[in-house]
């Protein structure tokens, strides 16, 4: 039975510097991390523990800006995505990432929604998690013990499940410039156009030689095991050949061995293995293509 | 796009003024039921069982009574005893649990306090113990030998010999016409195919809200949205053992119902607790409680057997039909039995429908209940048999549609109808014939609704300066009062702006019921012609006055009293004229009409739906879609179309995407509009209404409802577009990415039938 | 008033099955009467959630309507609606 | 627990109020500053009926603290209009019927604005997609749609 929220004992704090933020949530265990809380007060709702303190990371100008020193580009973890899609850089150099961040929920949401939050929310189903990691994005983390940074395939260890220790918090995201011919694609099987929560998800990004070769390729999947998979399997049939026809049948029977889905009221199965065997392949081929454009266009 | 048969020139009726209450509804400033607020008002909140079927063996509320805050607790020993026997039985133990709760979230007491939170807290700590009972989950546990019951006074009704023992079947229709086994024999083609589907929600946007002000003299007011506030006033008055005239209901505007606002869920707890707490309560559903403990259209299972022969005649049909109304008796069957072969001419036929009761949320109506579902079968089976016989889908249901005089299942002659035109309106767009690009598939279904009279009341009341309120009993659900307005202006002759339509409250205007079977243009709107008529007779009279002539001599033409008699020319007079003097001539102006509404006009529609299938994931997208209805007369066009299209918007939900998902111990799974999926505005392309206008000769103005028949159609048209994209027959709902790929994966893209 | 009844087959359980009979009555109330002397246990079954269609005209609550000689009765379950 | 004071720009105009720490922005406007414009029909951010602008940007109000408003810049639907004049979308809306039970219509007008106001002249699925998050269930949305293209008309041509 779902809840109203009863938050009149719940406190509310903003803090203006990642110092602050960790303070307060290595204080009391029961604080929360209040970014977008697109997830977390519908989890509220439907009856979760509620928190004492709310920690809004929001006034924390590192969390919430983009920038680029020419190699590497630094996301803060609360940065809404509505403006990581709006960000020409970003977007040239990830579409793949850039179309996930865009597919969380709607535009209300897209002014809430974050990579810190999608990726510390440890959904399986999460849209930019698999792109974050084709794209092997960096997690700078802070914490009472000071600041380190992780691979983003690392942050999540299971279903709401997370390496991050006790007053941990993802502070931002690094991503480094691709190299030549390299880009991503992402694509998410919903039964809707959008406001759904993907029932599989595929990210790619595939890097070609000056022959269309593919030179390095890199697959993940979302909402086929508790966290993301990749799928070696495939990357390894891409390793120096073209991206088409039969190399691409070899990628979807591989994406549909790498899952491990469960059944629930999302999907089944044998949807999701099939279905990610097809998206595996469609991102793949959409990646190559967009990586021999920036060839093209070089 | 409009195909009208001859029909009177209007000034009013069919144009398209900006609705009255439109400018309250875009500024934010229309108060729905939960935006009401009373002075010291308290907070209310529901205990809902955790449990599909289980006993309530105590209830313990002491330690919620101590809690802050707490004013009143109810439980259901606060209610009159009520009888099996009694006719709103069901509703009275639906609203508040007696001995046993019979789905998840089943109401079992409720609290109020002066804040949600300590409502919520004392909701919370409310002890109920439960012995819980084997639930019962689908058609087939319930109609297992020796399953559990859920009531143990349940006798089939209908039953036939009658029923001896009691069971999860609250009754039984039989229909029948001809001779089966000689019309199945005369038959070149039979073909019988099942069908499943599953409880759907209204999913209107405003959850069920109320105030209940309850004074120290025992009368009560309730503020709340409904689709009847005499429904609410009397069903409240039932549930408390009350007279009616104690209640008092003004309703606030509602936020969608379509059936499922027609019945009740709050308002009598609200009553019990502001009268047990001397303060008004004010509650409002969560979204959760809404799809827990309100409204599902009923989850079915389908078989029909047709026999047609190779000239296209349809020749016999065979139904048997079980609806599960969830954890009551409900009308699904008798319902579905009326609709299943009431559009076509079937001269040997056999209907029988069943009602089972399942530990799920109690039934309530939904736009044009049962009748998607049969149309779903019926349909798509027709689009089988025209496809074998190789005759165009539209001139095979042209060959065998009802028209005037035919008979329909019940055996009465049609009046009047519009489905051939329909029909034909759909077959000549150009929709029909336009060219389909790959992986896409076109599907046409018809649908049938019978749409309702019931009784209404309206006053006229013409002000001092000569403009008119017309004051109504009908909620206002989408649009009626234009309508209203729209009719009273061509009675009246005044411009259609100078009348205010207002929705009165149970003590400002005559009985009236519910909003419900497409009624409210029809039926309120032949009060409201009713009123305005006896207005005219009394301006003519009072004109009479005013010139000194004989009222005989006196016509009323274009909102003037016009002198018609021999004794020279006299000024016309104004109905501001005329009111001006109303002191003088007789005093106030007003008028009444009430009735109970004869005469109601069946709706045919007729859809046509483009879609794409994307044969690897089986995802569905419709990209274009095409409505014919026949609305009678269409008072304002842009209500009828906005009907359709809303129609054919949820139809198109209810086929591919919506459904109640249980666990296995009957909780469910997905009370969200996150996994409740109805259609968002990407999903849809525009939809081209096609008002047909035939209209009825039993309203003054033609009127047919049109709020329901719209959502009959669509299932049928978007599983015949599935198959002609893929190839496969997709016979359970709802026709999801996962069941159309593993139609698809299990056929190989070859014919499924 | 001499008036032909149209039973829908739902309703025909007490005629035995048969669907049109002749009965009197000048109304609907009347005419109920009538066929409960001629069919008992009919006149329970027409009163309960029945409608009546007359000249084409669908009737709700009939009781009272008046009935012209040679009238063509047809008895159907009453509906509902959304 | 004390309640918070939050200072704020609502609508143009200065207002403050008190709230509870974890008060959805959405029941304080509502119960605390008196606006029910926005609605709640679901309290998850998935019907898009308590849409609001909060320093531009276009949001769930039941998805965010009231706390967090302080400081900041609010539009609800209360404000659209200047004085006697509605907005265009206001207009279009009415003119072509693109509300029937009107509960979700304040939620589509704000998000209407945010779209137009970001995308002046968006096309049919822009219009669809931008308006994904807000749940109408009377209209089957194809008088909506043809109402922001008719607003987005007026706009651009004056």
């Amino acid at each position: 039975m779902g809840y109203d929220l009863m938050l009149s004992a719940m406190r509310y704090a903003s803090p203006t510097t990642v110092a602050e933020a960790v303070d307060l949530l290595g204080s009391d265990p029961a604080a929360r991390v209040y970014a977008g809380a697109t997830d977390l007060i519908p989890q509220i709702r439907a009856g979760r523990p509620e928190p004492t303190v709310m920690v809004d990371l929001k006034r924390i100008d590192r969390l919430c800006a983009i920038g680029s020193n020419g190699s590497t580009y630094t996301v803060g973890a609360a940065a809404p995505t509505a403006d990581i899609c709006g960000h020409d850089g970003l977007a040239a150099d990830f579409p793949g990432l850039v179309e996930a961040s865009g597919l969380i929920g709607s535009d209300q949401i897209q002014s809430r929604s974050s990579w810190g939050g999608n990726l510390a929310n440890a959904s399986p189903a999460a849209d930019t998690p698999p792109s974050l990691i084709v794209n092997d994005a960096r997690a700078v983390i802070a914490g009472p013990g000071g600041e380190r940074t992780v691979a983003a395939a690392d942050v999540a260890t299971g279903p709401g499940q997370t390496s991050l220790g006790p007053g941990e918090i993802i502070v931002e995201f690094e991503l480094d410039q691709p190299p030549a011919r390299t880009a991503d694609a992402y694509l998410r099987l919903i039964p809707r156009t959008e406001m759904d929560i993907a029932v599989v998800g595929a990210a790619a990004r595939i890097t070609l030689d000056g022959d269309g070769n593919v030179a390095a390729a890199a697959i993940a999947l979302g909402a086929v095991a508790p966290t993301v998979v990749r799928v070696p399997d495939a990357e390894a049939a891409l390793i120096g050949n073209l991206p088409s026809g039969e190399v691409l049948g070899a990628v979807e029977a591989a994406a549909a061995a790498a899952t491990n889905p469960i059944d629930d009221k999302r999907g089944t199965v044998a949807y999701r293995r099939q279905v990610a065997g097809v998206l595996a392949r469609r991102a793949v081929s959409i990646a190559a293509e967009r990586a021999a454009q920036q060839g093209d266009q070089s | 796009m409009t195909v009208t048969e001859s029909k009177p020139s209007y000034k009013y009726v069919g144009t398209r003024p900006v609705r009255h209450d439109g400018l309250e509804k875009v500024t934010g400033r229309a108060r729905f039921a939960a935006d009401l607020n009373m002075s010291g008002q308290l907070h209310g909140i529901v205990v809902r069982s955790p449990h599909a079927h289980a006993r309530i063996v105590s209830i313990d509320t002491s330690d919620a009574e101590a809690m802050d805050g707490v004013k009143a607790v109810i439980t259901g020993d606060d209610f009159p005893a009520v009888d099996p026997s009694h006719r709103q039985y069901d509703m009275c133990i639906n609203v508040i649990a007696r001995d046993k709760v019979l789905y998840e979230g089943h109401a079992v007491a409720a609290v109020a306090a002066s804040t949600r939170d300590q409502a919520q807290a004392a909701a919370a700590a409310v002890k109920v113990e439960y012995e819980v009972l084997p639930a019962v989950l689908t058609i087939d546990q319930a109609m297992a030998p020796g399953a559990p019951l859920l009531h143990a006074h349940m006798m089939t009704a209908g039953a036939n010999p009658p029923a001896e023992e009691p069971s999860n079947i609250s009754n039984v229709t039989r229909f029948s016409g001809g001779e089966l086994d000689a019309g199945f024999a005369e038959a070149d083609l039979v073909i019988e195919r099942e069908f499943t589907t599953q409880p759907v929600h209204q999913g209107y946007i405003e959850p069920h809200a109320c105030v209940a002000d309850t004074g120290q003299d025992g009368h009560t007011t309730i503020w709340c949205s409904s689709q009847g506030h005499f429904n609410v006033r009397s069903s409240t008055a039932t549930l408390l053992g009350w007279e009616n005239s104690r209640i008092r209901v003004i309703p606030a505007e509602i936020g969608g119902g379509f059936g499922g606002k027609t019945t009740i869920y709050l308002e009598p707890l609200a009553v019990a607790l502001s009268a047990k707490a001397g303060r008004p309560v004010k509650m409002v559903m969560t979204r959760d409680e809404v799809f827990r403990a309100t409204g599902p259209a009923p989850g079915t299972k389908l078989r029909i057997k047709l026999g047609v022969k190779s000239d296209g005649d349809l020749v016999a049909g065979d139904a048997y039909l079980i609806y599960t109304n969830g954890a009551y008796a409900g009308p699904g069957g008798l319902l579905g039995a009326m609709t299943v072969f009431e559009s076509y001419k079937i001269p040997n036929f056999e209907i029988e429908a069943l009602d089972v009761v399942i530990n799920t949320a109690r039934s309530a109506a939904y736009r044009a209940p049962a009748a998607p579902l049969t149309a779903y079968a019926m349909e798509t089976m027709l689009d089988e048999i025209a496809e074998e016989l190789g005759i165009d889908p539209i001139d095979f249901r042209i060959q065998n549609a009802v028209t005037e005089g035919d008979p329909s299942t019940m055996g009465f002659p049609f009046a009047r109808i519009g489905f051939v035109e329909c029909l034909e309106a759909v077959r000549d767009h150009p929709n029909y014939k336009a060219p389909l690009g790959p992986n896409q598939g076109r599907g046409v279904a018809a649908g049938y609704w019978f749409n309702i009279g019931e009784s209404s009341s309206a006053t006229v009341n013409l002000n001092e300066d000569g403009t008119a309120t017309v004051v109504t009993g009908s909620p206002d659900i989408g649009g009626s009062r234009a309508s209203m307005a729209l009719m009273a202006a061509e009675e009246l002759g005044i411009d259609v702006y100078d009348i205010r339509p207002v929705v009165g409250d149970t003590e400002a205007v005559g009985f009236t019921d519910v909003t419900e079977g497409s009624r409210a243009t029809f039926a309120t709107g032949m009060a409201v012609v009713e009123a305005c008529r006896r207005m005219v007779v009394e301006l003519r009279g009072r004109a009479a006055k005013m010139m000194g002539v004989d009222v005989d001599d006196i016509d009323w033409m274009d909102g003037q009293a016009v002198y018609t008699g021999s004794d020279g020319e006299k000024a016309p007079l104004s109905v501001a004229e005329i009111t001006a003097k109303a002191k003088r001539t007789g005093g106030p102006l007003t008028a009444t009409g009430s009735l109970e509404a004869h005469g109601a006009g069946p709706g045919f529609a007729v859809h046509l739906c483009d879609l794409e299938v994307d044969p690897e994931t089986g995802v569905v997208r419709v990209v274009r879609y095409t409505a014919s209805q026949d609305a009678g007369t269409a008072i304002h066009p842009s209500y009828v179309e906005g009907q359709i299209q809303g129609g054919v918007a949820q139809g198109v939900g209810w086929a591919l995407n919506e459904e109640y998902i249980y666990d296995s111990d009957g909780v469910m799974e997905n009370p969200s509009f996150l996994d409740y999926r109805v259609p968002v505005a990407s999903d849809l392309p525009m939809i081209d209404a096609i008002i047909v206008e035939v209209p009825n000769p039993a309203h003054p103005y033609g009127v047919r409802g049109v709020g329901e028949t719209g959502i009959v159609p669509p299932i049928p048209a978007v599983a015949n577009a599935i198959y002609d994209a893929t190839g496969c027959r997709i016979r359970d709902l709802p026709m999801s990415p996962i069941r159309v790929l593993d139609a698809i994966t299990s056929n190989g893209g070859s014919n499924g039938s | 008033m001499a008036v032909r009844v149209h039973l829908s087959s739902n309703l025909r359980g007490p005629t035995g099955g048969v669907a049109e009979v002749e009965a009197d009555g000048s109304t609907v109330g009347a005419l109920i009467d009538d066929l409960d002397r001629r069919y008992p246990g009919l006149g329970d079954a027409l009163r309960a959630g029945v409608s009546v269609v007359i000249d084409g005209l669908l009737i709700a609550h009939p009781e009272y309507e008046p009935l012209a000689d040679g009238a063509q009765v047809y008895f159907v379950p009453q509906t509902a609606g959304g | 627990m004390s309640r918070v004071h939050v200072t704020c720009t609502i609508n143009g105009d200065p207002a403050e109020f008190l709230c509870d720490g974890g008060q959805t922005l959405l029941d304080a406007l509502r119960d605390e500053v008196g606006l029910t414009g926005a609605k709640e029909g679901c309290g998850t951010g998935d019907c898009g009926a308590c849409s609001i602008v909060m320093d531009g940007r276009l949001l769930c109000s039941c998805l965010v603290l009231a706390p967090e408003a302080d400081g900041r810049n609010i539009s609800t639907v209360e404000g659209m209009a200047t004085g006697d004049d509605l907005h265009p979308l206001q207009q279009c809306f009415l003119e072509g019927a693109a509300l029937q039970c009107g509960v979700c219509t304040p939620g589509f007008l704000v998000a209407a604005k945010a779209l137009l106001d970001r995308n002046p002249d968006p096309t049919e699925t822009e219009i669809r997609y931008g308006l994904a998050g807000n749940l109408c269930r009377c209209t089957g949305y194809d008088k909506i749609v043809r109402a922001v293209q008719a607003a987005a008309e007026t706009i651009n041509e004056s």
